[in-house]
């Protein structure tokens, strides 16, 4: 029997299926869990004592593209403290917070992730995205699409013809192989074209009569007229300003006015970011209870939580003016690429301080977010790597909320004045491990709709960590140090039924699958849009039509997903 | 400035259409030595070292000396000469950097004389590189 | 202790050195320094392999390491050392003396690029040229010399003391383009001429130029004219002109300018 | 897919292919016609001269066997015997160096770097002999940037520096920049155009104002710009040649265009200063950015020159330049960037796949490959094929085989083959391929 796998004993945690700390086996052929192998023809892991859960799933890290590497690009410094030699088996890499290809790959599975989701694709650069997409090993891949500045999009919206937005977006995922909408500070970067922003969601974005409400309004209709899997992903307007927990909650709530409750409609991303009250930089508070009170009371909002860590990161995003703010206020390193037609994107380095009063905010409106919202299922680990810290940054994060003494430990360090205005002291919360077997896996997966991903049912994917912790002896909130060690280095990663790492190292470097949604449309509407699309389109890109689709012999592993859209 | 039948300037590299077009077409045809060969000067610049039009002219640095056909041109000013990238240029360029990586290709003083020598085989440079 | 480290064939690839350095050897037989391995190109390579060691045990305590012969290709000489003496007899190589703490390295012939890369103190002493960026960080990081002196008796070469903070470099001979680029403390003094562009984007420090200098960049304004100046270990005569910069980084700077060597910028002294 | 990647309409033996992207320079301009007949490229539309003598001239030229061998000792050898010797050469290496990577596809250059990293050699691209300090630059303060787009549909002023795209970069002009029409410019008369050079280059005749610069005196008329740019006052009458009352109107002009577009070429790059030159430019581009939206985009030369800098970084953190030989990526200019290595003799193999550098590198650095073996994969005879030792022909790159490439504002583009090569003849990525997995067997 090939690629049979049986792991014996584990102490398993698959919230999905309602499992929560059951010693139980599990087994694998080819490549996905079914309910028994013949164990004499099977390899067989002993995971007594061991902590098993399904493979780690990152909704919102910037791993690749064109925005990831000017990242690279602009930061020898960041590589030359942290490099990985080549081995026998594995490539050479370097960078701590903007690393390379290879490493990137080697680290999540170190850590037992197996899927991340590269957060902000623009479509005209999207063949660069998958080209670095390919060179990462190992984890499985998707990207979402930006649109909310995006010139067709925001033109067919604000002359009513939703459908043909509705046609417009799909095709553009499929053109590009996207899993879905993603929404930058919308309008704003569109501003940014003219060195402006937009601060309101009412506020008219320049030549194009329309408003970020209507943005994010049409583009949540799309996306639920295309059937798409996950909900629109939203980087909302005045992120990284003072006060802006109140264009959240308004941005959340919109959606919510139009379309009502019963489902999930939107994805608020690296909240944190977007989770501040306090008028002033100087004044700055803590937002996050507000933000979570909303959450609680309502059903069609989900969060990832955008996690400082005090560390020297880097900065990057989509929304252009918000890192030349960054830029004005740091003075150091700049980059800006502006890209025609779609979005924007700049880079800053950081340096995330414990005794600074405005990083010690940023670092609690993160926890408290997760402490704060009840449910945990609609609240997912992120740092937004980089920019609020790298994704191996990610079992300090879990011992945060596993311990509240960890996160006391912190407190005592950082800058006192600023956690007078913060919650987060008086929060004794701890999160269990089922609730971090949802926020890091179950969750992610369910809320970007994969099927086989997140869980350890039968059917699944064989994406599997197991931990050398034995979540039975060992109390998280004492021993949270134990717990972040072996959270860091996986006693195995398995992938798609394969043993790729053990003990922390990598042992077979294999590709991952690239995930994407096909909407199938029917043709004739999509000829018939692009028909009438195709002079303006050659008129405000750079490059022919012809050529700005990735073509599907580009990616590696392809792993499409067929949806059914209501068109 | 000039000293005698020398003239010092400051030699300038770049891309030239002509130079552009030839060597997709081949490095060892004429057409291409043709267009590399050749430096562009102010014709005043011509006119003080006396070289007709069509004069060949040799222009050394401290690296090493070279035979191009000299040609008017008005848009440059005195003092400054251009050359296109090529073989022939990169023998009088000097190979530091100055920890850049990048040798200083634009801006080099040379200095300039008639020449009564003819236009170099390209081939015969090579095979001088490559130790024959 | 002195441990003298001779080629057996000079050098055809890259070789880093950076093991060999008083702090690593410190305490070690002579069968432990031969065993120590260092990258030859791409290849581990024992270094009995490739050097003749000897080891003597006048000087003392303190571990003095010397190079005979041609290291032109070596890479990190003395790198991160804190104590204890380096002695080249030859030329140096790359990044010699780089995040150097402590310690004295002598150089008798020259250095190639990056000499005293971001170094933190010691001293350092070329006697023949050393190549461009010395004292500065490594490209894309800004935390360049913090402390330390570096004499160089023949001439230097472009950028030299980049994002410097604090210490000293004192350069006998001629200097190229942008000493003191992006300066933020500390003291250059060039004795020879410079070619210009002369402490560009300074925020603070002084850059002293005793031979000639190209032209002042339009980013300084002429201060004052003052007789002698403060160099590092001595006063130095001039007249000088002094400037302030860089104005368009809003830079407390100084740069000091020998007014004899310098006829040509006698136009300055109008504006005073 | 709904609009197929290519139009191919079938004449009995000749077809015509539309939007096929022009592997000449970096502006990649991809709406080039290509009519085939009898698999030769018989007709060329839309390319500019320097396109179209490139596709009409592929089978001139040629290299068309492997040859072992220097100079008039060169003899024709088999494909299998050509890999032999050159992975032999390559095994017996201690230090050797990888260089070229413009003028082929992404495909060819992660292979190249695969290759490097497990002989623990050093990897270098062209770009560090022309864009090189830009790179640099950026490393120290970061570029501001847009894709070419941005400029064709907003830049009310564009300002070339120390480039001549009417030589350089013929197309640009018509399609990215002067007289390009976009969204809120409707072309020529919308703009404001000016060219900052030593002479007066062709494209300076096409501008609004001409400001000639002394040579070598960049760096002061950027840094006096930015003077004049932050409102402060220039205490001389002069910067470079340039009256300041002439650099203040160009300082004006700038800080009152909504979109404004700074192009500079090798004309800054490889003159007095170099890097500096760059962060001049940068930080002149940064003080403007606090007034209006100004962006700085570099004249790349090669089609894929800054696909070679988006790979090399991707895969190793450093878009030039890199080292192996400890196992791991390090960079440093000076070091380990090739003309250096090169100058002091370090290496003991050099490796060129798609490019010219006997050609186009100082004599005095290139002197040292009449010491050590010599290897090139190159589709023609260049002075660096008739020097090599070893040298095996492959097809062109964006006619004779498909890649991916990136423009010069980094936008990805995915090139098509044509033709077939003239027989026998493989892509790079075939034959790197080859030697990769012979090497991977022996180290």
């Amino acid at each position: 029997m090939k690629d049979a796998l049986l792991i014996r004993n584990g102490v398993v945690y698959d919230p999905m299926n309602g499992v929560e700390g059951e010693v139980m086996d599990i087994a694998i052929k080819d490549g996905v869990i079914v309910e028994a192998i013949d164990e004499r023809k099977a390899k067989v892991i002993d995971a007594s004592g061991m902590l098993v859960m399904p493979g780690g799933v990152d909704i919102h890290s910037h791993i690749a593209g064109s925005k990831s590497n000017i990242g690279r690009l602009l930061r020898p410094e960041d590589h030359r403290r942290s490099y990985e030699p080549k081995t026998a088996l594995t490539r050479s890499g370097v960078g701590h917070s903007v690393p390379s290809t290879k490493t990137t790959g080697y680290r999540y599975a170190r850590m037992g992730y197996t899927t991340v989701f590269e957060a902000a694709s623009p479509p005209l650069k999207q063949k660069h995205t998958w080209e670095e997409l390919n060179d990462i090993p190992i984890i499985d891949k998707a990207t979402l699409t930006v649109m909310g500045n995006n010139w067709f999009i925001m033109d067919f919206i604000s002359q009513g013809r939703i459908e043909d937005a509705a046609i417009y977006a799909a095709w553009l995922l499929k053109a590009t192989k996207g899993y879905g909408i993603k929404i930058v500070n919308p309008g704003g970067v569109e501003a940014w074209g003219w060195g402006g922003n937009v601060y309101d969601l009412d506020e008219l974005v320049p030549y194009f009569g329309i408003t970020p409400r209507e943005i994010v309004e049409g583009l949540c209709k799309i996306n639920s007229m295309l059937n798409l899997p996950h909900t629109i992903h939203v980087h909302v307007n005045r992120l990284g300003m003072p006060n802006n927990c109140w264009t959240t909650l308004r941005t959340a709530h919109t959606v919510r006015k139009a379309f009502g409750g019963g489902k999930l409609l939107i994805h608020i991303t690296h909240c944190q970011f977007s989770g501040y009250a306090g008028s002033t930089w100087t004044t700055l508070r803590s937002g996050a209870e507000y933000i979570a009170k909303y959450v609680n009371s309502v059903d069609h909002i989900s969060l990832d939580m955008g996690q400082v860590v005090f560390t020297d990161t880097t900065t990057m995003t989509g929304d252009g003016p918000l890192e030349f703010r960054l830029f004005q206020s740091l003075a150091g390193k700049w980059a800006n690429a502006d890209v025609e037609v779609e979005t924007g994107a700049g880079i800053v380095p950081i340096r995330y301080s414990r005794r600074s009063y405005v990083g010690t905010i940023q670092w609690a409106v993160g926890l408290e977010l997760a402490l704060l919202v009840n449910d945990p299922w609609r609240i997912v680990l992120t740092t937004d790597h980089p920019n609020g810290g790298p994704f191996t940054a990610y079992p300090r994060v879990i011992s945060w909320l596993m311990s509240s003494k960890a996160r006391s430990k912190v407190m005592e360090r950082v800058n006192r004045r600023a956690l007078k205005y913060t919650a987060l002291p008086s929060i004794d919360r701890e999160y269990t491990f089922t609730d971090i077997a949802i926020v890091t896996r179950a969750a992610p997966a369910k809320l970007l709709g994969l099927k086989r991903k997140g869980h350890l049912g039968v059917g699944a994917d064989a994406d599997i960590a197991i931990y050398d912790l034995d979540p039975r002896k060992v109390d998280p909130s004492v021993d949270y140090r134990r717990v972040r060690r072996a959270l860091r280095r996986a006693a195995y990663t398995i992938k798609g039924g394969r043993i790729v790492v053990v003990k922390g190292e990598v042992v077979e470097d294999i590709p991952g699958r690239s995930i994407w949604v096909d909407v199938d449309i029917p043709e004739d509407k999509v000829e018939e849009l692009l028909r009438e699309v195709k002079p303006r389109f050659e008129e405000f890109y750079t490059v022919k039509l012809r050529n700005y689709p990735v073509p599907e012999d580009m990616i590696l592993n392809p792993s499409p997903i067929k949806i059914n859209p209501s068109i | 400035m000039s000293c005698g039948d020398r003239l010092k300037v400051v030699l300038i590299t770049g891309r030239s259409i002509k130079q552009g077009k030839s060597k997709d077409v081949g490095k060892f045809f004429d057409e291409y030595r043709e267009a590399i060969a050749v430096c562009e000067m102010n014709p005043t610049d011509m006119e003080t070292l006396s070289i007709p039009e069509g004069g060949y002219i040799d222009v050394s640095s401290p690296y090493g000396s070279i035979t191009v056909l000299a040609k008017p041109s008005p848009d440059i000013p005195s003092g400054v000469v251009f050359i296109p990238y090529g073989i022939l240029v990169n023998t009088i360029i000097p190979p530091d950097t100055d920890g850049t990586g990048i040798p200083r290709s634009k801006g080099l003083e040379v200095w300039i004389t008639p020449s009564a020598k003819h236009l170099p085989d390209l081939k015969f440079i090579v095979k001088s590189i490559g130790g024959v | 202790m002195r441990i003298t480290f001779k080629p057996l064939t000079p050098f055809k690839v890259p070789v880093d050195l950076s093991p060999i350095t008083p702090d690593n050897l410190e305490g070690m037989d002579i069968g432990e320094v031969k065993s120590l391995q260092v990258w030859v190109g791409s290849k581990r390579k024992r270094i009995d392999e490739i050097f003749l060691v000897e080891l003597s045990e006048d000087g003392g305590e303190e571990v003095a390491i010397v190079f005979m012969g041609d290291f032109g290709k070596a890479r990190g000489i003395g790198s991160r050392m804190s104590k204890g003496s380096i002695t080249v007899k030859g030329s140096g190589g790359l990044r010699v003396g780089e995040y150097m703490r402590g310690g004295t390295i002598v150089v008798e012939g020259d250095v190639d690029h990056w000499l005293g890369m971001a170094m933190r103190g010691g001293s350092i002493h070329v006697k023949g040229s050393a190549g461009s960026y010395v004292g500065a960080p490594p490209k894309g990081s800004s935390k360049g010399m913090r402390g330390g002196s570096i004499i160089i008796d023949g001439d230097a070469g472009e950028c030299i003391g980049a994002y410097m903070r604090d210490g000293s470099i004192e350069v006998k001979g001629n200097v190229g383009l942008f000493p003191g680029l992006r300066m933020l403390g500390g003291t250059i003094v060039v004795y020879g001429n410079c070619m210009g562009r002369a402490a560009a984007r300074m925020k603070d420090g002084r850059v002293i130029i005793l031979g000639s200098i190209g032209s002042i960049l339009p980013t300084f304004q002429i201060e004052e004219i003052r007789p002698s100046v403060r160099g590092v270990r001595e006063r130095l005569e001039g007249p000088f002109y002094v400037f302030q910069g860089d104005l368009s980084e809003d830079g407390k700077g100084r740069l000091f300018v020998s007014k004899p060597s310098n006829p040509e910028l006698a136009f300055f002294e109008k504006l005073l | 897919m709904i609009i197929p990647s290519i139009v191919v309409e079938e004449k009995a033996a000749e077809y015509t292919i539309e939007d096929v992207i022009c592997p000449f320079c970096g502006c990649c301009c991809d709406d080039i016609i290509v009519s085939v007949k009898d698999g030769r490229i018989i007709d060329v539309r839309n390319a500019c001269t320097l396109g179209a003598s490139k596709f009409l001239h592929i089978d001139e030229g040629r290299l068309l066997k492997p040859k072992i061998g220097r100079f008039e000792s060169a003899r024709e050898a088999s494909l299998s015997e050509a890999i032999e010797t050159v992975v032999g050469l390559l095994k017996d290496s201690y230090y050797p160096l990888f260089y070229g990577w413009a003028c082929t596809s992404c495909e060819a250059i992660l292979l190249g770097l695969d290759l490097a990293e497990i002989l623990g050699g050093a990897i270098d691209n062209t770009s560090i002999v022309c864009h090189g300090p830009t790179i640099l630059a950026g490393q120290d303060l970061g570029l501001i940037t847009a894709t070419l787009g941005q400029v064709k549909n907003r830049a009310d002023l564009i300002v070339f520096w120390g480039c001549n795209p009417l030589e350089a970069h013929p197309r640009h002009i018509a399609r990215y920049s002067v007289s390009s029409k976009g969204r809120f410019i409707s072309g020529r008369r919308d703009r404001k155009v000016v060219v900052v050079d030593v002479r007066r280059t062709n494209t300076a005749r096409i501008a609004d104002l001409f400001i000639e610069v002394k040579p070598g005196y960049d760096y002061e008329v950027l840094s006096a710009l930015k003077m004049l740019v932050r409102d402060l006052d220039l205490e001389v009458d002069e910067v470079g040649g340039i009256p300041v009352s002439k650099l203040e109107e160009l300082a004006d002009m700038m800080v009152e265009a909504r979109f404004g577009a700074l192009f500079f070429g090798t004309g800054l790059t490889m003159s007095r200063g170099r890097d500096k030159n760059i962060e001049a430019a940068i930080e002149l581009v940064r003080c403007l950015n606090f007034k209006t939206k100004f962006v700085l985009i570099p004249m790349r030369g090669h089609f894929n020159v800054t696909g070679a800098n988006e790979a090399f970084t991707w895969r190793t953190g450093y878009p030039v330049s890199i080292d192996f030989s400890q196992g791991y990526p390090r960079y440093l200019p000076g070091e380990t960037t090739a003309v250096d290595i090169l100058r002091r003799g370090e290496c003991d193999l050099f490796f060129v796949v798609a490019s010219d550098p006997i050609s186009h590198m100082p004599r005095r650095a290139v002197e040292h490959l009449s010491n050590i073996p010599v290897i090139t994969l190159d589709p023609k005879l260049t002075p660096t094929v008739y020097l090599s030792d070893v040298a095996i022909p492959v097809a062109y790159t964006g006619i004779e085989v498909d890649g991916s490439v990136y423009r010069m504002d980094t936008v990805p583009l995915r090139m098509r083959k044509i033709v077939d090569p003239p027989p026998g003849i493989l892509p790079d990525t075939e034959i790197l391929r080859m030697i990769l997995e012979k090497v991977r067997g022996c180290v």
